[in-house]
């Protein structure tokens, strides 16, 4: 039973670092928070596994703090960074490759995320959010978006209403 | 069974490299927000590993902390960094705006620095923020200097690796001395014995630094202007419905701290998270309890602990001395009034400015 | 019997949970994703849970765990649905085919 | 190989990684980062010294530093976040840069 428990635990905590790659990969800031969302889930199932698996009753304290909590940080999120610029939103790469040569940091990154993704071949066309300031943003969105098919369409979709 | 002995390792080789790569993500990340985010997944692994190195009480309060106040904190101080963001607490000027580009003059944005002057710039580029994606130069150090540093660093980090790897020896620490004589503490939970007894005068000095640093908040400047839109029905709904059990939740911890892990700062913690939710889900002090019932509600745990450790003088015992037989009161009245005091001070240095 | 019932629920719960990752890192864009974590996830934890809940030693320790589950439960309904909200809100357009 | 002494030593990795961006990262919010990197390294060795005896009850008195050490850095961070807010008020900065002329 102690090994099962174990083992479980091991899967458990490698799902979760599975998921942690999506705040690395973005695109957008909703989903980096998302990476916190999976974190209340699976670690107050790791915690209540390990409070099984070495008979430890106090982890389930630990566990219930952490399901009470789970949510704050994802309310602070969607209360707090309204104003966000476009930057954060996923589109970081594109400008980058707009203004200036790419230092060796985010050069990795920026190529990595704009890599058609494989078998997600929508993935590419998401996270055109546009800015709390539609006009000026709407520009650098439908050059951004000229990269995929329905770029046109998407953005004159999005245009007005955002913020 | 050799399963049995390497699977926990397995798993503490899982947390301890998930750390490492999350701290070096986040102090690297071209992007703030993901830094932040990243930070925070940071805080949340570390959680995980307290209860692995069997310090629960640590586990409880990193996880409380991390997943109520720290997260909210720096996302709402970032929102508050971005320039044009609706909801920081000054409007950047243009002048500002402008300025603050031609403080960089590798980036030539001649377009944007004049769109910026008529005040209708895409805040989307150029920012006193560092996150301008152009070139790793911009945000750090120059390369060779990065270098340089990292070179430099090593040989002392090395050493200290080193110090802990002597270090190594089976020892018991003050572990004996501490089960020794927990029977005069009052409480059969050796942590919080050792806090608020054996080594009371610490925490009295910690609960006065957390008041010194929202006095240094409050001396900054005035509370932020409240500009929150009404909640979404569904965060209204939660908050009515978590409030009030973090604070059940909070109370039920620092009972159960006499003989488990549990006690003031992890209490205090929760409760200062259920300050933050109803902050952010646009719950507001009324004016008239922003005056002295709040300040009281701040200093009520130094005074209360200072109090406790003067009177005791009078009864001819040493500072902080509880007498024979008044030790458990004693600790409850301090950690209750402890309690009040962190959640409160970590509410209003979320919330930020004085009232 | 009962134990062997557990194994199976914590087994169970285990496949939710990589089927939870799975679709966070493979689905197309954050509503979609939004899904997987909030459902999969959460019955992952419903399962692992009452498979311990099977084990527990008094009646107050297994309250305690479905107690755990049932808050996770309304944090996960309220921030998915806050942050599709948001999404939304920033003009990100779900994926269509 | 101990599991406790990994975590002592994933600690001097974080001191290292939070010691090498407080000095060569400009943008003020990521030197408080890597200055809460640090302090959980520091927490981290402190925690791992506690559970040195094999098999016995951890020692209670650094658990007990530690835990008033994470409220005080959160405190502390708050603090921090506070000044540079005020500093960008004052002067629309945000970072440390060697050649600015403000």
């Amino acid at each position: 039973m102690q090994s099962l428990y174990y083992s479980l635990i091991l899967f458990l905590l490698l799902t979760l670092v599975a998921g942690l790659w999506r705040i690395r990969r973005g695109p957008t800031a909703a989903d980096r928070m998302l990476a916190a969302q999976l974190f209340g889930t699976t670690a107050t199932a790791i915690l209540l596994l390990l409070a099984e698996a070495s008979t430890a009753p106090a982890l389930h304290d630990v566990a219930l703090v952490l399901a009470l909590l789970a949510a704050i940080t994802v309310t602070a999120f969607t209360r707090r960074v309204r104003g966000l610029r476009s930057a954060d939103l996923g589109l970081v790469d594109a400008t980058a490759g707009k203004d200036a040569p790419v230092g060796e940091a985010d050069g990795e990154d920026s190529a990595r995320s704009r890599k058609p993704l494989g078998a997600c071949a929508g993935e590419r066309r998401e996270g055109l959010a546009r800015d709390a300031s539609p006009d000026p943003a709407s520009d650098l969105a439908s050059g951004l978006s000229s990269g995929s098919a329905n770029g046109s369409a998407n953005s004159a979709a999005g245009g007005g209403h955002a913020g | 069974m050799a399963w049995l002995n390497l699977l926990p390792l397995a798993i503490d080789l899982v947390l301890a490299l998930t750390l490492l790569w999350l701290a070096w993500r986040a102090l690297s990340s071209p992007d703030l927000f993901r830094a932040v985010v990243l930070f925070i997944a940071l805080g949340l692994v570390l959680g995980l590993v307290w209860v692995r190195l069997d310090a629960v009480d640590i586990a409880l309060a990193e996880i409380a902390l991390g997943a109520g106040v720290t997260g909210a904190l720096l996302l709402a101080a970032l929102a508050k960094l971005q320039p044009g963001a609706t909801d920081s607490a000054e409007p950047a000027s243009a002048a500002e705006f402008a300025a603050a580009l031609e403080g960089d003059p590798d980036t030539p944005r001649p377009a944007l620095a004049e769109r910026a002057a008529t005040g209708t710039a895409p805040i989307a580029l150029g920012s006193t923020l560092d996150e301008r994606p152009v070139g790793a130069a911009a945000g750090t150090a120059p390369i060779a200097l990065r270098w340089l540093i990292a070179l430099l660093l090593i040989p002392p980090c090395i050493g200290l690796g080193l110090v802990v790897w002597r270090l190594w020896v089976p020892a018991p620490g003050l572990t004996d001395l501490v089960a020794a004589r927990l029977d005069e503490s009052g409480v059969t939970y050796p942590v919080t014995a050792v806090l608020l007894n054996f080594r009371g005068y610490d925490t009295l000095l910690e609960l006065a630094v957390l008041l010194l640093a929202l006095i240094g908040v409050w001396s900054l400047s005035p509370a932020p202007h409240l500009d929150d839109a009404e909640p979404e029905p569904a965060l209204a709904a939660l908050s009515r419905l978590l409030a009030p059990l973090m604070i059940l939740v909070a109370a039920y911890l620092v009972w159960i701290g006499a003989q488990a892990p549990g006690g003031a700062f992890q209490a205090g913690s929760v409760l200062g998270a259920a300050g933050v939710l109803l902050r952010l889900s646009g719950w507001r002090l009324s004016p008239r309890a922003t005056g002295w019932p709040l300040r009281l509600a701040l200093v009520l745990g130094v005074a209360v602990f200072a109090f406790i450790g003067l009177a005791v003088i009078g009864l001819g015992q040493p500072l902080l001395g509880y007498p024979a037989g008044w030790a458990k009161p004693a600790i409850l009245a301090i950690e209750l009034a402890a309690t009040l005091s962190i959640g409160t001070i970590l509410a209003a240095l979320f919330i930020g400015g004085r009232p | 019997m009962l134990v062997s019932l557990s194994i199976l629920l914590l087994l169970a719960g285990a496949v939710f949970f990589l089927a939870g990752t799975l679709g966070l890192l493979r689905f197309p864009d954050v509503y979609t994703r939004l899904h997987a974590l909030t459902k999969a996830d959460n019955l992952g934890l419903g399962l692992i849970v009452l498979g311990l809940m099977l084990q527990a030693d008094s009646l107050a320790a297994a309250g305690k765990l479905l107690f755990i589950w049932l808050l996770l439960l309304a944090a996960s309904a309220t921030a998915g649905q806050l942050v599709a909200s948001w999404a939304q809100g920033k003009g990100i357009k779900p994926w269509r085919g | 190989m101990n599991s406790v002494l990994v975590f002592a030593l994933a600690g001097v990795g974080l001191i290292l990684l939070g010691l090498h961006a407080l000095l060569v990262q400009r943008h003020l919010l990521r030197k408080v980062l890597a200055f809460n990197v640090i302090s959980s390294g520091i927490f981290l060795i402190l925690a791992g010294l506690a559970r040195r005896a094999p098999g016995a009850e951890p020692d209670p008195v650094p658990q007990a530093m530690v835990l008033t050490g994470i409220v005080v850095a959160v405190a502390a961070t708050a603090l921090a976040l506070a000044m540079i807010q005020a500093l960008r008020t004052a002067t629309g900065r945000t970072r440390l840069d060697d050649d600015g002329e403000d």
